[in-house]
């Protein structure tokens, strides 16, 4: 199979994921016990009139799929619904979230990639040594950690305890800066516990797989095949244990999106962070399935994009997928 | 049908189409065919031995078990006992397996590893429901095995097969195929896992179950030094053809198809001083999914005449049971 | 002098039951140009006397004693650091099984232009990728495939990749361990005699390594036959075959199918090869042996000299020569 | 004679078994700890009373850890280790019941997906691709907020949003046993489809099914509790994750009430290092796949 056949099929593929999400998604909110109209309205005194004419109004008097088809269509132009709390456009309020989260998501992750990966060489080089076994301990115990939980420590100790961090949100209401730099300061402050916590909760599932995957490969007869070249051993990791050893890391980290997300809800909701994750938070506790819907079919789409992205990443990497 | 035979083979074809999903489907239209067998003829006599021998690709072990239906041939005929067995219905099917059965070439990977000794050898009974009762099972099973030249039977039944040698698997394997009292095994490579001091005991093993319980083998081998050795006649592939076909002296004596020529020369012969008289093919097989035109040999044969490029040759009777299929001969 | 002088080389396994005493006492020699065969079947220890030379073994393996000598240099001290020095320059090994062998990710060519630019620092890229296209069409394979990925090559090929890699650094000694195990006859017999066509050219030392006593007889110069981590019986091919001595040898021999000849499926050798942890004290074979005298059961035999160059470990050979002798 | 051996058979198996894992130091760790665990969950219900402070006893509201109260009280004013022992019993029941859950959907699948091959692969894989694209904790947080937060529907929706990494382990597993010669063998001897798939692929993929159900467990005892500390657990069975949402809720942060905070996530910490600790562990008793190579 040639590269374009193999994107192609990629892409159909994550198409057919999204479009499956999407009637899974259409249908979730439309099975919720109860009349949605009067979860909507909220107040239990509403003349059947008034009832009929909001349905017709929501056309949820029409058959299901026309009005499946008026949901795509409202898709296709961005329009998610609004919000019933926030009485808003379900989609300004995502995008007004979308910055923080990816500040916290996208620093959070790039480090505990990158010190994961370290980590796991590391570890997997000295196996069956103290350091492997100590590594791996920390590692395990970080990874069977509960991030909302560490999070919570992590503001008892440092913002609570010793007063070296705010508690939490991105920044303080209300407050003039003096200059740019005090801003900036003040924004590194309240980013670095969240960060610290995503970081570290994410560090040890990175570490363990590409520990794994190195063993992995060490065992491989290629990997006898460059011992006997005469290479050394720094040379052997870096030329074929670890470029190899990150192939299946490539792929995991696209599925650990959903985990990714998973943190994100969780060091939000603790740190009061003004991002998605917080906002689905409120969204729950408010029960607002517009924007939770909206919210939804949002992160998904994110990820399968992101799994598209390592797909053709992958194929890359590795000159043997378009085979097969 | 000739009565002395228990195994008719005629323009045996089977084609696979090239793997591929639902949405490789939709984005290319050709399907490439992979023409793994590609007319075989062939007739077994009764119990006698019949190796089918070639390199890995040419189609034998296919041909192996599109005999035994284990996968679907696509088109000619088999007929076993003079039954078509293309017309079998699924209880038909059932009986007919009984009676025909295969050995595998690795026992290591033939049997279940978490399946004891006397699950394998039973199963074939419990799936064919041929004997409830446990004792008599016990009696079969034991008597399989020993038939099998395991000696005290018994000792086996909650063994696991890591628990036992290369040489004690293959016998369980051949016991598991003879608890069912078939009268026709597929035997696809059984022993070139084997080290070279186990081999002679499960050939002589085969070899006695032909003389004792008059079954017919239909021999796969890639080495014809050990086709020669154990059948009566040897029948050699290349690319999903029979090539040439006859008695097992005759065909190692005075080979006539130039890649059985080829074949026989080299045969590792350590009398031999290196290197002489070795008749080395240049390249490799074709790929079965577009061989050349013509005979399929022609680009690596050295005696190849134009006519070879555009006619395919057809097996012919060269001398008495002696087929060759190629212009030239 | 010879390029390789092998001296009681002994190589053990830790495992948790104990030490797999998987070779022991393995002394031959090797002279330029030669073609040596090592022969036995699985879990004879020929592998593991081949890893030894060339210090690959896996971590659990220690070389417990005895001496490597190459060109004159005995190597079985050295440290990893000086044997990154000398493996690929002046040892080499092709290995069993190309597929995995190949690291399957990178081109063909850049694992070979790796191996060339760790001994010939001085080369330029270009340079390498010219000897790289070089090598490929000494192995017959065209020049240009080596911009390729090893799935791309069918097993003859890569095993044909891994000789040209195995030859980058012009070493005196090449170890085949199995090369050709798993090829078609005919593919295998193209290789072997590759191998065979490259010795005699360049004046290698060939140390062939296979189960197949009648693949290896056809292409080496001597034999040397192990049976459980012991060396049976060392000769030149043709004295082993005239005259083979050792019964495990015989027995060997016998169960070639020798085409020309009656057909016969000679008697299978009973039992199985000895458990390595635990040895027996006499002769390992004795359990199997079908000329076994009771003496055999607790004395071990050595390998003494038959004649000037044929080689038996056997008590009954060993009384047979002192007999003579004395 | 058949019964004998088959005792005779589970005895050896397991024996065997006992053998290879014994050795294991971590797996005994986690077995350990699982064990204590599952003591404090069956019995220590009944030696520990669990009541909520009455208006009088104000003083005993959030008291730090004493001689009468071993791990403090909560903001109700009740014994926080009465609070833990009680939540164990919860989080391990919704832990494993969801994971059974899990595991019948994924070995199901997996298996029937690997085995038939074809149109049924390509639909169930499909599917699995979406369970496992789909952000984990907000379908898990949208369903229970639908379905409303009881504790059947908490294991349920567990159950049936974890199963996807399952059926991809097992499908794939599924097919490289298929390809195994004793599959091809089966079917010489002419057994039907339900037959293999039942006594031949089964059997060989339950190791890797058991080990996993293990894994797995864990990750469903880690989403009850996040799950619980989001709002979205069964207020009337307070779990681990429950106790710290109520303590987060109440502020407990920050007023630095530690002891209400740290034993639950403690808790929960041990018991999912317990469950990786032998599902490892038994990954490598079972499936020696990164078991180093020996000679």
């Amino acid at each position: 199979m040639n590269n374009r056949k193999y994107l192609l099929k990629k892409f159909m593929q994550a198409m057919i994921t999204i479009f499956i999400v999407l009637i899974f998604n259409y249908f979730l909110f439309r099975v919720m016990p109860g009349d949605p109209i009067r979860v909507l309205i909220r107040n239990p005194r509403i003349s059947v009139d008034a009832l009929a004419e909001i349905r017709a109004q929501f056309g949820l008097d029409l058959p299901w799929y026309t009005q499946f088809i008026y949901y795509l269509k409202d898709l296709l132009h961005g329009n998610l619904g609004s919000s019933f709390y926030y009485r808003e456009p379900v989609l300004n309020i995502i995008m007004e979230r979308v910055p923080a989260t990816l500040i916290l998501v996208g620093t959070g992750t790039i480090i505990s990639i990158f010190l994961g990966i370290i980590i796991g060489v590391v570890v997997a080089w000295k196996r069956g040594t103290k350091i492997d076994i100590i590594g791996l301990g920390i590692c395990l115990i970080l990874y069977s950690t509960p991030a909302f939980w560490f999070g919570i420590l992590m503001v008892m100790f440092f913002a609570v305890y010793l007063r070296v961090f705010p508690t939490g949100l991105m920044s303080l209401p209300g407050v003039a800066y003096s200059s740019l730099l005090d801003q900036f300061m003040t924004s590194l402050r309240h980013l670095f516990l969240p960060v610290l916590t995503f970081t570290l909760i994410y560090i040890g599932g990175y570490a363990i797989i590409m520990r794994n995957s190195v063993i992995e490969v060490l065992n491989e007869d290629y990997i006898i095949t460059a011992r006997a070249k005469g290479i050394s051993y720094i040379q052997l990791l870096k030329r074929h244990a670890v470029p190899n050893a990150l192939l299946p890391l490539v792929s995991m980290v696209a599925i650990n999106l959903g985990f990714v997300i998973a943190g994100a809800i969780q060091v939000e909701t603790v740190f009061s962070w003004p991002g998605l994750g917080r906002l689905m938070y409120t969204a729950l506790l408010n029960r607002d399935y517009p924007l939770l819907q909206g919210l939804f079919l949002f992160l998904t789409t994110c990820v399968v994009g992101a799994n598209f992205c390592a797909d053709i990443l992958y194929s890359y990497l590795d000159p043997r997928v378009k085979l097969s | 049908m000739d009565d002395r035979n228990i195994l008719e083979v005629k323009n045996l074809e089977v084609h696979f189409e090239a793997r591929s999903g639902f949405l490789n489907n939709l984005l290319s239209r050709e399907v490439p065919r992979i023409r793994a067998v590609d007319g075989v003829n062939f007739n077994l006599k009764k119990g006698e031995i019949l190796s089918l021998a070639g390199e890995s690709g040419c189609g034998k072990t296919t041909t192996g078990k599109a005999i035994l239906r284990l996968v679907e041939p696509t088109g000619g005929k088999v007929y076993f006992r003079g039954q078509d067995l293309s017309l079998l219905t699924q209880k038909e099917l059932r009986e007919f397996r009984q009676q025909a059965q295969i050995i595998f070439q690795d026992p290591y990977e033939s049997l279940n590893p978490r399946q004891t000794v006397f699950a394998t050898v039973a199963e074939p009974l419990e799936v064919n429901r041929i004997c409830d009762n446990t004792k008599e099972k016990e009696e079969r099973v034991a008597r399989a095995l020993s038939d099998a030249g395991l000696k005290n039977p018994r000792d086996y039944f909650i063994r696991y097969p890591h628990e036992l040698s290369g040489g004690q698997r293959q016998r369980i394997a051949i016991a598991s195929a003879l608890v069912l009292k078939p009268k026709f095994i597929v035997a696809d490579e059984p022993v070139t896992m084997l080290d070279l001091s186990i081999r002679s005991g499960i050939l002589k093993l085969m070899m006695e179950l032909r003389d004792n319980k008059q079954i017919s083998y239909l021999f796969i081998t890639h080495d014809l030094s050990l086709a020669w050795l154990i059948s009566d006649r040897i029948a050699v592939m290349y690319s999903g053809n029979i090539v040439e076909i006859g008695g097992a002296e005759q065909i190692i004596g005075s080979p006539a198809h130039p890649y059985t020529k080829a074949l026989v020369s080299v045969i590792p012969n350590p009398e031999r001083s290196s290197g002489t008289d070795r008749k080395l093919l240049e390249g490799e097989i074709p790929d079965p999914s577009s061989p050349p035109r013509g005979c399929k040999f022609h680009p690596r044969c050295s005696y190849a005449q134009p006519c070879c490029r555009e006619e395919r040759p057809l097996l012919r009777e060269v001398e008495k049971d002696r087929f060759v299929s190629c212009h030239l001969v | 002098m010879s390029i390789l002088e092998v001296e009681s080389l002994t190589t053990y396994y830790k495992l948790r039951k104990g030490m797999v005493k998987a070779c022991e006492n393995i002394s031959f020699s090797l002279e330029k140009g030669e073609g040596l065969g090592l022969v036995g079947e699985s879990g004879c220890g020929k592998t593991t006397a081949a890893l030894s030379l060339i210090r690959l073994l896996p971590e659990n393996g220690e070389i417990m004693g005895g001496s490597i000598n190459i060109n004159g240099r005995d190597i079985a001290g050295y440290t990893e650091e000086e044997m990154r020095q000398i493996r690929m320059k002046e040892i080499s090994i092709i290995f069993q099984g190309a597929m995995n062998a190949l690291n399957p990710v990178r081109t063909v060519g850049t694992q070979i232009v790796e191996a060339i630019k760790v001994h010939y620092n001085h080369l330029s890229d270009k340079e390498c990728w010219e000897r790289t296209g070089d090598l490929f069409e000494k192995v017959e394979i065209d020049r240009e495939r080596v911009r390729d990925y090893p799935h791309e090559f069918s097993g003859g090929m890569r095993q044909r990749v891994m000789i040209a890699m195995a030859l980058s650094c012009d070493p005196f000694v090449v170890i085949g361990d199995e090369p050709t195990t798993g090829l078609d006859v005919m593919v295998q017999a193209q290789v072997l005699q590759l191998l065979e066509d490259l010795r005699k050219e360049q004046g290698l030392g060939l140390l062939l390594i296979s189960h197949d006593l009648a693949c290896v007889g056809e292409t080496c110069d001597k034999i040397v036959v192990m049976y459980a981590g012991h060396i049976v019986e060392y000769a030149p091919t043709d004295i082993l075959f005239k005259q083979p001595l050792h019964p495990y040898t015989k027995s060997l021999m016998k169960a070639i199918p020798s085409i020309g000849q009656k057909r016969e499926l000679i008697p299978p050798i009973p039992g199985s090869p000895p458990d390595l942890i635990n040895p027996p004290a006499g002769c390992r074979f004795f359990a199997r042996c079908p000329e076994a005298v009771a003496e055999c059961e607790r004395k071990k035999p050595v390998l003494v000299s038959v004649t000037e160059d044929h080689h038996c470990a056997c008590l009954l050979v060993d009384s047979k020569v002192s007999d003579t002798s004395g | 004679m058949s019964d004998n051996r088959t005792v005779l058979l589970i005895k050896k198996k397991f024996s065997s078994f006992w053998k290879t894992f014994r050795q294991n130091k971590t797996g005994l760790i986690g077995l350990g700890i699982l064990v204590l665990f599952a003591l404090m969950a069956i019995i220590g219900p009944y030696l520990i009373s669990y009541n909520a402070a009455s208006v009088e006893e104000i003083s005993t509201i959030l008291n730090p850890p004493d001689s009468e109260h071993w791990l403090g009280t909560d903001d109700l004013g009740k014994d926080v280790l009465a609070g833990l022992v009680r939540g164990s019993r919860i989080s391990l029941l919704v832990g494993i019941t969801s994971t059974i859950i899990s595991m019948l959907i994924g070995a199901v699948i997996g298996i029937s997906s690997g085995y038939y091959g074809g149109t049924i692969d390509a639909i169930l894989m499909r599917l699995t691709d979406v369970f496992l694209v789909i952000p984990w904790l907000p379908l898990m947080l949208v369903l229970t907020a639908i379905l409303g937060a009881n504790l059947l529907n908490v294991i349920l929706v567990i159950g049936i949003t974890s199963w996807a990494s399952t059926a991809r382990i097992i499908r794939s597993q599924t097919l490289s046993i298929k390809e195994r010669p004793f599959i091809e063998r089966a079917r010489a001897i002419g057994s039907s489809n339900f037959h293999i798939m039942f006594s031949h692929i089964l059997p060989n993929v339950f190791p890797l099914i058991f080990a996993n159900t293990i894994l797995v467990t864990a990750i469903a005892i880690l989403s009850e509790t996040t799950l619980s500390f989001l709002g979205m657990g069964d207020p009337t069975r307070v779990s681990w994750g429950m106790m710290l949402h109520f303590a987060f809720e109440a502020g407990a942060t920050i007023i630095g009430a530690w002891w209400w905070i740290i034993p639950p996530g403690l808790a929960v910490v041990s018991v999912v290092l317990g469950f990786t600790f032998v599902g490892n562990a038994l990954d490598e008793v079972l499936n020696p796949r990164l078991r180093r190579r020996e000679r």
